[in-house]
């Protein structure tokens, strides 16, 4: 495969690293502060985009920054599918920057420096996750995501982010330390080498068992993905402010935990191996379990955050699922779901967050009739609902129509079961809320107090309507993410 | 803990015991110890060096630069007792005599110093009346004792003896000054700005020796690096290196024989003790 | 012939007695004259090291005499590096102490400063020479000086735990000079590449297997091996601060030096893992070290004792990686030296901050400190990073390649040790920044709030704790460099 | 045991070493008293160069001063053996050790000094409750 050596995806990395120090000097303007933000986030973008004609040239860019040990080095390489999962970051962070300047001002919030700084720090990992080449760099960047969002979840400072800091914590960074570090050196004991292809490292080096066990370390360790029983960390994490729940739990944080599974399974087993020795199927069940418990858990909450919470472990089964199948049409479906998930459960977050700056309701109880008051939020509401749902007109129908065709192609019929069981219980917590919402009667009609419209602030309603407006487009335009895909992984 | 110590101390008793299996025997003149470098010490060191006395051959020369941090060390013990223990507090009670009539004074108050001089005496809280026999013998002997001292260290070329021996007798010599008049009498002899300029100079006379041989174009302590300084037979030059480096720790040795000794005995006050 | 390895040593020498004589005459002179001792001494460290890995190992000859008649300092890439390692450290903590010194021991500054570079002088010692029986002598002017320090400290507690590290401290050192008197015995010499050649025709004799022992017992009393450990929390807890921030770092270190110097240079690989069959019992004592030196820091209240403890748990990295009998084991526990020397002065230079501004360290003490001292908080999180073994600080890769030894060597027991001494780490530098991070609980919201006083350490003492804790990133991208330039070619 | 006799006697000297060196370890850990254990530790060094110097001593071989070699120059004139003289190292290191021994001996009398000054005894027992007195540490 051609490559090309370029500095750009250091840059792309260090670009929100570089700002931090500015942000901190300027934390007495909060204006030039913020526009400090749009600068780098800016610059970011382009820098990504910039590499994505080359990319779907079916061509690599690679940059090698530090060789620890001969086949374990601090290498970025850009393929397909970083670019997809790094393009969907990085945009979504400008679009997640103003809505956080809107919601951190609605609600006055304290330590904002720190906030947008780490916030920072937590996207330039990010994108280091994205565009790792080997296993070794991804695991640094998914351990600086972990310590850097730490900040972001507890912000708050209080005795219940306290609390869920320290499960946060306990969680994400217990299973990396315990499963993943030492299955990755292990890795690298049998093998000499921790870079990332699509034959995998281990070329018959490995015994069934001993896959096994290594598998189930990773898809355990990497605990951002959220499979039960390690999943409990995120509907903790929902303390944090909603900007924070927005980019980082929705998109970011555990999107890096699934890619980190995703690149494992791809580029360190390759999907021959696990093929051979049909590891597919025991990862599926454990992701089938998560799917259907999660979205069960999510029906019974209150609280809007914690079921999008729930609703997004979830999800995130779906691509690993999707992935487990092992056969292409899995494969497209379960990573394009990455992209297509992101835009809907961003849309929802953002929603949920506008809807508590607005009127200061945290549960689902309390929003009926809201619909009325606030009609952009809720028909955002709605189109993100659909994309999670895997309904038309949204990009979600095309992951789970690739699922579900995945499941036909491998011949596994009952996990198709799984997926169409827990289509309808998304359909079941999500739309009753949108329904109550337009045609419910809030206590104010209770009162005859005659609606008014009485939407949260522009930099809350704008990024929410934006990201609804991308969950359409790209039902009609998705051929970039999937051509990325195809670049990706081969297929 | 009793018996702990007892099978620790049994075990390891028995480790060294085992090790001594393989000894040869002792006096063995063919012993490992005793041929492989010895031979070349005993029948070398006096062609090379010039010193007949094995031992100061070896000892400020083949291994002077151990002994330079011997002498380190010691610097170091005097330091850390000076460190530790001197309180320079005033003390807050004291205690006069009135020579000519005898009555005691004991003032409670720190702020007020008596002038002392031919009324009034200061003096140890328990007062010993000066004997007089131990006195004089003393004070015929500590002469004696350290002109002793200075030919040990001078001698330690030809015969046993060497700076540290040499020291410690000058040190013993200013430690029997105190024990036979009192500690105020040595402190007012010697002050203690002196003793601790005069443990770093011994120590500094020997680094420097050590040191200005590399300027001079040798190794660290390569004493024949030094001969166009020194006047006379360059044969000598390694001779009379040993004797100048031996100077410098008799005099470290005498300086922090007498920190030590004041320090501990008066608790750091430097006004009474034995 | 150049100078330059004498120097390292001799350079910090001189510098003390001047300062002691500096003391008597004029106080404040001592304090730049120490400061210009151990920046020659570094200075002459790196160009030893650049000479060392352009033309490989220097003998330099005491006196001009050839040894094993004289004594030597051979330095190789081992030695070379660690004398950067402990010049440097002694020379940035000099100047992070110039406040903390006059706040601690205003009176005797001059003392404090001879002393301290005694105290160098002695670790540079050890590290270069090659003779057994000099490096005894420097071992005591190390011990000597720390008791001295150790008892300066905490006017209570200070002289007891000092007498008791006293008292264990000779021990360990009679130990390890019976083991040279048995070797002696057995060889005749006392030069450490003339015993090694004498001792591979020996391997069998009993006399050697005890002198081996010895030597071993003797170092890890002084390293503070896990059992052997009792004297390390409080000597190092009870000493004022601007002696803990190098004692600390830089005396394990380089007993742990001594150790892998005795190992391959006078004893041999050979002889240890192939004659003797002790290897798998010292890697379990390793183990139980690691898990029991993390297990005894969550339990403490005060951060200074915490670290000690944590200090106990770090040698048992290095002797395991030691001991593991293979090449990666080795790196691991070498790289480890320079890592973890790195991170604990970092450790120590945050606490040492904090100690100048609260006084005290007890866990509680902390309330709101990431508040109040923000930029010693930095430090301190990322040296903390690096003991837990985040990427990409340094203390993650020594780990690397402590685990991968340990997989090598099949002692899987080991590389759980490692892991789970992370999660405790993890744990107890966590519960430290919780109550830095949360307490005092915010009452409200708002910017206005959040602003609250911030009361730094002086800028000195800022600056190298930021410097020595950015070290530590610096140190963990290129410890490929210095694995494949020093280590390596060093086992090779 | 009658093979063990000859053994013993022909390295008495270390033998005695030995059991001064564990009756010094043993001071050293067993006794309450702190200056005992100073002493104990005194007993344990002697028992050190006592085996040093064993080691040096060679049969029928005298001091190591060569004799008839006072001015130096002739020195080499007069054949030197090896056998007539004992080993020079070992005292030489003794030397070393010694002054060692006496520094470590005297700071650890000003620490002695300096406990005695804060808690009026140097019984470990004693000084363990002292310090349960003095309430938890700073």
């Amino acid at each position: 495969m051609e490559t090309i050596i370029s500095i750009k995806p250091l840059l792309a990395v260090l670009v929100s690293l570089f700002v931090i120090p500015v942000l901190v000097s300027s934390s007495s303007k909060p204006n030039v502060r913020e526009s400090w933000i749009f600068i780098a986030g800016t610059i970011k973008l382009v820098l990504v985009l910039s590499m994505l004609p080359v990319i779907l040239d079916g061509k690599q860019i690679v940059l090698t920054l530090f060789e620890i040990a001969p086949g374990a080095s601090i290498a970025f390489r850009v393929d397909g599918l970083g670019m997809l999962f790094a393009i969907v970051a990085s945009s979504l962070y400008i679009v997640t920057s103003i809505y956080s300047i809107g919601y951190m001002r609605g609600l006055d919030e304290h330590g904002q420096t720190r906030f947008v700084s780490f916030f920072a720090l937590a996207i330039s990992a990010t994108i280091g996750a994205a565009f790792s080449a080997n296993l070794l760099t991804l695991y640094l960047f998914y351990e600086i995501l972990s310590l850097a969002t730490y900040p972001l979840v507890a912000h708050h400072q209080d005795k219940t982010s306290r609390i869920s800091g320290r499960r946060y914590l306990t969680f994400i960074l217990g299973t990396s330390i315990a499963l993943v570090l030492p299955a990755m050196i292990y890795c690298y004991h049998v093998t000499g080498t921790l870079e990332f292809s699509t034959a995998g490292i281990f070329a018959g080096q490995l015994s069934k068992p001993a896959a096994t066990v290594l598998l189930l370390m990773f898809v355990f360790g990497f605990a951002k993905a959220g499979i039960m029983p390690f999943h409990t960390w995120l509907p903790a994490a929902m303390v944090a402010p909603t900007p924070v729940s927005a980019l980082l739990h929705a998109v970011a944080v555990v999107k890096v935990g699934v890619f980190s599974i995703v690149r494992v399974m791809t580029g360190i087993f390759g999907i021959d191996l696990l093929a051979h020795f049909n590891l597919g199927i025991v990862v599926m069940c454990i992701a089938s379990v998560t799917i259907l418990t999660a979205s069960c858990i999510a029906l019974s909450q209150d609280e809007l955050k914690r079921r999008l919470a729930y609703s997004t472990i979830s999800q995130l089964s779906y691509i690993i699922f999707g992935v487990a199948l092992l056969s292409p049409q899995g494969l497209l479906g379960g990573v394009i779901h990455i992209v297509m998930h992101a835009f809907g459960k961003i849309t929802l977050f953002f929603c949920a967050g506008a809807i508590y700056v607005a009127t200061g309701k945290k549960y689902i109880s309390q929003m009926s009739g809201l619909g009325k008051k606030m009609p952009f939020t809720f028909a955002a509401f709605f189109i993100g609902a659909l994309g999670v749902i895997g309904l038309p007109p949204t990009g979600g129908f095309y992951s789970k129509w690739n699922l579900i065709l995945g499941t036909l192609e491998a011949q596994q019929t009952i996990f198709m079961l799984v997926l169409l069981v827990s289509s309808f219980l998304n359909a079941f917590y999500f739309l009753p809320i949108v329904y109550k919402g337009f045609f419910g009667k809030s206590e104010e009609e209770n009162d005859n107090i005659p609606v008014k419209i009485n939407e949260a602030n522009l930099c809350l309603v704008i990024p929410l309507v934006i990201t609804a407006i991308i969950s359409i487009v790209l039902f009609f335009y998705p051929t970039v993410f999937i051509n990325l895909i195809k670049v990706g992984l081969d297929l | 803990m009793k018996f702990i110590g007892f099978i620790v101390v049994c075990l390891t008793g028995v480790l060294l015991l085992y090790g001594t299996g393989e000894f040869p025997d002792w006096g063995d003149p063919n012993s490992p110890a005793s041929v492989h470098l010895s031979n070349d010490y005993i029948e070398k060191a006096v062609e090379q060096t010039q010193v007949p006395n094995l031992v100061t051959a070896v000892l400020a020369d083949y291994r002077g630069f151990d002994t330079m941090f011997e002498t380190a060390v010691i610097f170091c013990a005097g330091l850390a007792c000076f460190l530790l223990l001197r309180d320079f507090s005033p003390k807050k009670e004291r205690f006069y005599r009135h020579t000519p009539t005898g009555v005691i004074l004991h003032i409670k108050d720190s702020k007020k110093v008596l002038k002392t001089g031919k009324e009034f005496e200061h003096m140890d809280k328990e007062w010993v009346p000066s004997d007089l026999i131990i006195k004089t013998i003393c004070r015929i002997l500590i002469p004696f004792i350290q002109i002793y001292a200075l030919y040990v260290v001078a001698h330690g070329d030809f015969s046993p003896g060497g700076g540290f021996q040499g020291g410690v007798i000058f040190g013993s010599s200013l430690i029997l000054l105190a024990i036979s008049y009192d500690l105020k009498t040595l402190v007012r002899r010697i002050k203690e700005k002196v003793i601790g300029i005069y443990a770093a100079l011994g120590v500094l006379i020997y680094v420097g020796i050590a040191a200005i041989c590399m300027p001079m174009g040798g190794n660290f302590l390569d004493y024949s690096a030094l001969a166009p300084l020194v006047p006379g037979d360059p044969h000598h030059v390694r001779a009379l290196g040993m004797l100048g480096v031996e100077i410098g720790v008799g005099i470290a040795v005498t300086a922090v024989m007498a920190i030590i000794y004041i320090n501990i005995v008066s608790e750091g006050r430097h006004d009474e003790g034995l | 012939m150049n100078n330059y390895p004498a120097l390292i040593v001799v350079a910090p020498l001189l510098a003390a007695l001047f300062a002691g004589l500096a003391a008597w005459i004029e106080e404040r002179l001592s304090y730049p004259i120490a400061l210009v001792g151990l920046a020659v001494s570094m200075f002459s460290a790196f160009k030893v090291l650049m000479q060392v890995i352009d033309s490989g190992a220097i003998q330099y000859r005491m006196a001009g005499w050839a040894p094993p008649m004289g004594i030597e300092y051979r330095i190789d890439l081992l030695n070379a590096m660690v004398l950067l390692l402990v010049s440097g450290i002694a020379f940035l903590n000099l100047i992070a102490s110039y406040k903390s010194v006059d706040q601690e021991i205003n009176d005797r500054a001059g003392s404090f400063y001879t002393i301290y570079l005694l105290f160098v002088t002695g670790l540079l010692g050890v590290t270069a020479t090659g003779d057994l029986f000099n490096l005894y002598v420097l071992i005591e002017i190390t011990s000597l000086t720390s008791y001295a320090m150790v008892a300066l400290g905490d006017r209570d507690r200070g002289p007891l735990a000092s007498l008791n590290y006293v008292f264990i401290g000779v021990i360990g050192a009679s130990f390890y000079l019976l083991g040279v008197g048995y070797l002696y015995m057995q060889t005749g010499s006392l030069n450490m590449a003339d015993v090694a050649n004498i001792l591979s025709g020996i391997h069998g004799s009993s006399t050697v297997l005890v002198a081996f022992i010895l030597c071993m017992i003797g170092i890890w009393i002084k390293m503070a091996l896990f059992p052997l450990h009792v004297w390390l929390p409080n000597a190092y807890s009870y000493s004022p601060v601007a002696f803990a921030r190098i004692v600390a770092p830089l005396m394990t270190k380089v007993m742990v030096y001594v150790m892998i110097r005795m190992m391959i240079t006078v004893f041999g690989r050979e002889y240890i893992f192939e004659t003797l069959n002790l290897a798998d019992a010292v890697v379990w004592l390793a183990t139980i070290a690691i898990i029991a030196g993390a297990a005894m820091a969550i339990s403490q209240k005060n951060l200074k004792k915490m670290l000690t403890y944590i200090i106990v748990c770090e040698i048992g990295y290095m002797v395991g990686g030691a001991w593991m009998g293979n090449q990666l084991g080795m790196t691991g526990a070498i790289l480890h030296i320079l890592n973890d020397a790195l991170m604990t002065f970092a450790l120590f230079l945050a606490v040492g901050n904090m100690v100048y501004k609260l006084k005290t360290v007890d866990l509680i003490d902390l309330k709101g400190l990431f508040g109040k001292m923000p930029w010693t908080m930095t430090g301190f999180v990322l040296a903390a990073f690096s003991i837990i073994g985040v990427p990409p600080t340094c203390g993650f890769f020594s780990k690397w390649y402590l685990i991968l030894g340990a997989f090598e060597a099949g002692a899987y027991h080991f590389a759980a040790a490692l892991v789970i001494s992370s999660l405790l780490c993890a744990v107890l530098f966590f519960k430290i920044f919780e109550i830095s991070f949360f307490e005092p609980m915010s009452k409200g919201h708002g910017e206005s709030h959040a602003s609250v006083a911030i009361e730094e350490a002086p800028v000195s003492m800022l600056v190298v704790s930021g410097l020595v804790s950015l070290s530590l990133i610096i140190a963990g991208l290129y410890s490929g460099t210095i694995v494949n330039t020093i280590i390596l070619p060093f086992l090779k | 045991m009658m093979d063990l006799l000859p053994l013993i006697v022909a390295k008495y000297n270390y033998w005695l070493y030995v059991i001064l060196m564990m009756i010094g370890l043993y001071a050293m850990i067993a006794k309450n008293n702190l200056i005992k254990k100073l002493v104990g530790m005194n007993i344990f060094q002697t028992a050190i160069i006592l085996f040093y110097v064993s080691i040096g001593y060679k049969r029928d071989a005298t001091i190591p001063i060569i004799q008839n070699a006072h001015g130096g120059h002739d020195a080499h004139a007069a054949v030197i053996h090896a056998a007539d003289y004992i080993n020079p190292l070992p005292h030489v290191l003794m030397l070393t050790a010694i002054v060692v021994s006496v520094a470590t001996f005297g700071v650890a009398m000003a620490l002695a000094v300096r406990v005695y000054q804060r808690y009026q005894t140097l019984e470990e027992d004693e000084l363990r409750m002292r310090l349960v007195d003095i309430g938890p540490e700073k």
